[in-house]
């Protein structure tokens, strides 16, 4: 006897390199004010970066991982999810997180070296930045999860790059979503590189939204520089996560136009001539170019969003240099929800210590 | 899974029970005190949620949560595929949004996948997002040698756990203990690792007041008084000790044997009260002698109560090699003759 | 623009319930020595069984886990692989340890408690057993990779059950196999249970050979209980990852017909019903049909066989029992190649306690 | 990956090279020791084999592998796919085949996902075949506080490794140990995880002497020579340490600087003769107080030399919290006013 399995995973571009549509737009694209949402929110966010790595060049902030080229995935996550559901980012969703309620001050404040990143969005359940490799995967799976439990009518995203994909607990995460039927979107931000570890040398696989498949959920994979794609992949794994308590895995074919971080060079591994064919494909042009096409967008409009947009940062940076440092002893105060006693005299030691530092500090 | 439980929350402030409440009292084994309390806070708490290998139909492979799923369902008892990473971040994620996870690691030797999602994030959750979201979550974790098991299934680790920040690490020796201790550690609004010490499962019933009482945590429990001696052990160890204590008590020497019970944080102003008073000090575990917390302990005493010291602090521990497979596990494992033999050297000491 | 990603996932089964072929059968069945060593290693592998579940029974062995009903898979793997090829088992192997040097005493003295139950096979580098799940996979892909680095011309096989698949270690070792074209042959001993877990709460897959997608390599599904498929499906993965460096996940299904160990009862969890339903389809009966069927076999063979097979036990058996404990101090002997200066004084300590028990227990 | 390399396996016996050979001297900071040394031994040796992420193109994100695969090619320098559990699977795995894996893992807060590959199999790899397979492998882990670096990036848990029986932890202190000690790591035996303290990766240039001479590992190294008090350190401490040492000097106090080096097993011997002469100790360690390994060493020189002991043995730590964020990591670091200060106290004692 011979039997077979058989699988398949879509891929999905709407929009070409030059930003003309090649194929029927989805319905939702009639909402021209969510098309220049999510123009906006990328340029936003691409003006942010620009600022965080000049930033760090100064020495006004610590090591920053620059979205630069994927602005597409943060920002249709951000616009693409409703209130009740709960993001789980990695580091390179400042967009949703802005888009959910964060201020740009306190993604400064995380990279900035001050825990008070990670407090902002106070209403929500969002959890923070997760600088461990896919390790949010599985406690996305347990956002999920309290939903089910609690009947809650949300629904969980969660996000990684393509390093992160081969690492165990994106597995673990994505079987345990399959089994219980989780409301989850896992996406992908597949930007070709791992810190200096190209795709092929992280897998053989011919798409990393196949990895669904050893789950038996659904993938899909798109273009992640075509906002109408990434828009609409998440508009619908979100839709069939909080009817069908079905989830998800979405991979967003980008590329990292940046460095990985402002501590790293990619001169040493990866060529130039690679970096600037990317530039073509990378996701506002050809937005721009799209809602050029739909004329909606014209010169006026563009300087006037850079201008907001420069102003927005410029403001989030103000506050954010403006900041006072927080008290030493919140070291201890935040471990546990109270200090126990044997913590006291430590307590203390870090109080003394901290005014003992300010006072050499300043006599320097 | 469908959805269809909608959570109540109960009051979880008050750390203990209305009075007036129906108190049953049961005749029970460690391990059954751990199904009674985890049973007791379920009924009392909808936010508690329990997840693990083979805790649903199987009621865990040591029975510990025998017939919960029966009565709470299967969206309360959860049997997880086989992934302890996997368990920690569930209950993290479910932490992070009200719920009370009660999480199962079948074996102390299967909770390495655990530890990076438990000292990465369960210990520093409220840290990080500076009191926004917590992880009031509990792993179980049986723990310890003497039950002639394969490799693997012996070990005691409790060290690893008791060196991180954020952690609480707390291991009962008795049935009773392990009834109000684990209703504590699971109404606890931060991370506890429950260590149950398996040798000890079905060693001995007690009267369980089944009352929704917890015992505190961070605190030694002082489980006999004496003046010539202070003798520190927790979980299992502590029958031993016990043990010993009567023994020498008919030599008219007076021990004062401390279950230290919370191993982070850790009470030293008990143990160095009891040691200021005798003198005298043995610590006993386990786990392998260099690392393990009875180093901690003994340094601390060392440093803070030097002068009160008559003899050298000293420990009474497993070795430092690998827990050895079952044929030899006795001479591995402390017993009374190593602790009886210690404290005798401590007394004749200077 | 949208495209499709297709996989397929083939199933293999050559022998029907009643032992009759039901496709043409490969080759390399006409090789009648070959089948009845695959028949009588299959019978000798559940003589042992048998005996080992008995002296569990009367305290003379630690916790052991059957392999009743899953005979197929442990016997295929110990003939197929070569000499040069290395081994990395998980516990329910000893056919295959067996086949390929141990003797049944040293599988007793492992699980009777005693660490020289790894010591055996002494010229071999095949892995002792692994408890701790999944965490063979990655280093028998440490061990392909070894090949490749030597260029050793050997494969590597590796096994696990169902609930290993779950375990981020699988996928993780799945994938950097595909990367890497490592000669490894991965076997999921799918016996449909991990303990109390029936697969189903494991995962939503249709099987578990799919999860070979996710890494890009092969993957296959064979009847694990049609000793023909399951050799046919190991001899030509073994070609391929000796001569193309390729990777492949065969999954075997078959069923634990038995308790998951001498400490379990499966009838807390699972019905009669479905084991006496499976029982008919084990291995044993349809091969010893099959052969009938070839005429390759009869009463008087098998009777010959069943004699033969308790004596081998049998011989096992009291190898095992007449050993003479190891000396106590081996627990530190072995720890390092040499013992540190630090650890001579708990070695002492540990002959010394030795000896105090053992007087202490003749004395008793 | 195609299969072409054929190993020739030259004599490791030999623990340090026969003279005669070559001998480049280099004035190198720490880190270009480290890749001084895996060059050295590579060369010599054709079964060392590095892996890990981004150890290839890019020479490893501190470029401690820099230049490696372009010299050894890419079967001998091999970038891993992202997963530290496979790393150190992969490792154990070739270990055992008669190659010596030198893996890195990015920082110390990554190593987590490894953990139960290194703590249960290649710690117990000998042990469990009775000597017939081994795992001679390295593990290099960049460790410590002090560059300013993200969450995560700044961790000090040596202690988690100390504690297991069956590995060695070994934690250089300068340019020239690191050198020195990387020889002996990867000639060694067995399991080694070799912690490199990164706030001095580029502290300072020494002169190495490129002559593949190793450095004994199990052993403490005496830095100065002092009556007054010992001073016991590793890693990066160990400059705070030296600085402190000098300053002391000049005001006539003479201290015992000893760089403790390998963690496990410890060289207790020269410890205890420092602090028999002596009779003051004060450990430096960066890692939380709390279990740390100055615990286990201020135990046991409390246990061992207790009426020697002028003071009582005093550990300068970390706070037993979570390693702060950059902004707040100097309040949280050890430094040299809280060593000097802690001297004093013990100085000044009784
Ligand atoms: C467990 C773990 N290992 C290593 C690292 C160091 N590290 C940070 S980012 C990174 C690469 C991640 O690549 P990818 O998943 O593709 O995400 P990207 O940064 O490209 O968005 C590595 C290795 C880490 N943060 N966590
Ligand atoms: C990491 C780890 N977690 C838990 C266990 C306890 N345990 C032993 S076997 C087993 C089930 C394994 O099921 P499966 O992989 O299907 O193999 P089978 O025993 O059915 O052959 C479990 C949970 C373990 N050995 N290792
Ligand atoms: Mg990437
Ligand atoms: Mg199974």
């Amino acid at each position: 006897m011979r039997g077979r399995h058989r699988f398949a995973i879509p891929f999905f571009r709407y929009l070409d390199e030059e930003g003309r549509p090649e194929d029927s737009l989805p319905l939702w694209t009639r909402d021209h004010d969510l098309l220049k949402a999510i123009y906006e929110s990328m340029v936003l966010t691409r003006t942010f970066d620009q600022k965080a790595i000049a930033l760090q060049r100064t020495g006004q902030l610590g090591t920053y991982p620059s979205t630069l080229g994927q602005e597409a995935i943060g920002t249709c996550i951000g616009l693409a999810m409703a209130a009740e559901d709960v993001l789980v980012p990695y580091y390179r969703d400042s967009a949703a997180q802005v888009l959910r309620g964060m201020g740009w001050e306190e993604i400064l404040l995380y990279w900035g070296g001050d825990e008070r990143g990670g407090n902002a969005n106070i209403h929500s359940r969002d959890l923070p930045v997760c600088v461990p490799v896919a390790t949010q995967l599985s406690q996305a799976a347990g956002v999920a999860t309290a939903m089910t439990i609690k009947g809650h009518a949300g629904a969980t995203v969660v996000t990684c790059g393509d390093g992160a994909t081969s690492k165990g607990d994106f597995l673990e995460a994505l079987n345990v979503a399959g089994v219980w039927h989780l409301p989850l979107v896992v996406v992908i931000n597949n930007n070709q590189w791992a810190i200096s570890v190209p795709l092929d040398q992280q897998t053989a696989t011919a798409s990393l939204a196949q990895k669904a498949i050893a789950a038996g959920i659904d993938g899909v994979q798109v273009d992640g520089n075509d906002a109408i794609a990434v828009y609409d992949a998440l508009n619908n794994a979100l839709e069939k996560a909080r009817h069908n308590a079905q989830a998800t895995l979405i991979e967003a074919v980008t590329y990292r136009l940046s460095d990985h971080t402002t501590a790293d060079d990619a001169s040493r591994y990866r060529s130039q001539d690679e970096v600037r064919k990317n530039w073509q494909h990378e996701p506002i042009l050809r937005f721009r170019n799209f809602l050029h096409g739909l004329e909606l967008w014209d010169v006026e409009q563009e300087q006037a969003l850079l201008q907001n947009c420069q102003k927005t940062v410029d403001a989030g940076v103000d506050k954010y240099l403006a900041q006072k440092p927080e008290a030493p002893e919140a070291m201890i105060d935040y471990l546990y929800e109270f200090v126990p006693a044997s913590l006291e005299s430590q307590r203390e030691a870090i109080i003394a210590k901290a005014a003992s530092l300010n006072k050499n500090h300043q006599g320097a | 899974m469908a959805r269809q439980l909608s959570l109540v929350r109960s009051d979880r402030d008050t750390e203990n029970e209305p009075s007036g409440h129906q108190e049953n009292i049961v005749e029970g084994t460690l391990v059954e005190a751990v199904n009674l309390a985890l049973r007791h806070e379920m009924s009392r708490d909808d936010s508690v949620v329990i997840l693990g290998e083979d805790v649903g139909a199987n009621g865990g492979v040591f029975r510990a949560t025998v017939d919960l799923r029966e009565q709470f369902g299967p969206l309360r008892v959860l049997d997880t595929p086989l992934a302890e990473g996997l368990i920690a971040g569930l209950s993290i994620g479910m932490a992070t949004q009200g719920l009370r996870p009660v999480a199962e690691i079948q074996f102390m030797g299967f909770i390495f996948p655990a530890l990076e999602q438990l000292v990465c994030h369960a210990a520093r959750m409220r840290n990080r997002t500076r009191g926004r979201l917590s992880c009031p979550l509990v792993v179980r974790v049986p723990f310890g040698g003497g039950i002639h098991a394969p490799e693997h299934h012996s070990e005691s680790t409790e060290a690893l756990l008791a060196h991180i920040p954020g952690l609480r690490v707390v291991v009962p020796s008795s049935a009773v203990k392990a009834y109000g201790l684990l209703l504590a550690a699971i109404r606890d609004p931060d991370p506890v690792i429950f260590l149950e010490p398996k040798r000890i499962y079905h060693a001995e019933k007690q009267r369980i007041h089944d009352n929704g009482q917890a015992l505190p945590l961070d605190t030694c429990f002082t489980l006999s008084q004496g003046t010539d001696l202070t003798l520190l052990s927790w979980g299992a160890m502590i029958s031993d000790c016990r043990e010993v204590v009567t023994k020498m008590a008919e030599r008219d020497i007076a021990i004062e044997l401390i279950d230290v019970a919370t191993l982070k944080p850790l009470d030293m102003e008990t143990i160095l009260t009891s040691v200021r008073k005798t003198g005298r000090c043995v610590i006993v575990h386990e786990a392998p002698r260099s690392g393990g917390v009875g180093a901690e302990i003994a340094a601390e005493i060392s440093e803070r109560a030097l002068l009160d010291l008559k003899a050298p602090v000293s420990r009474v521990t497993g070795f430092d090699t690998i827990m050895p497979y079952a044929r030899s596990e006795t001479v591995y494992m402390p017993n009374t003759r190593d602790i009886e033999h210690q404290i005798e050297n401590t007394l004749g000491f200077g």
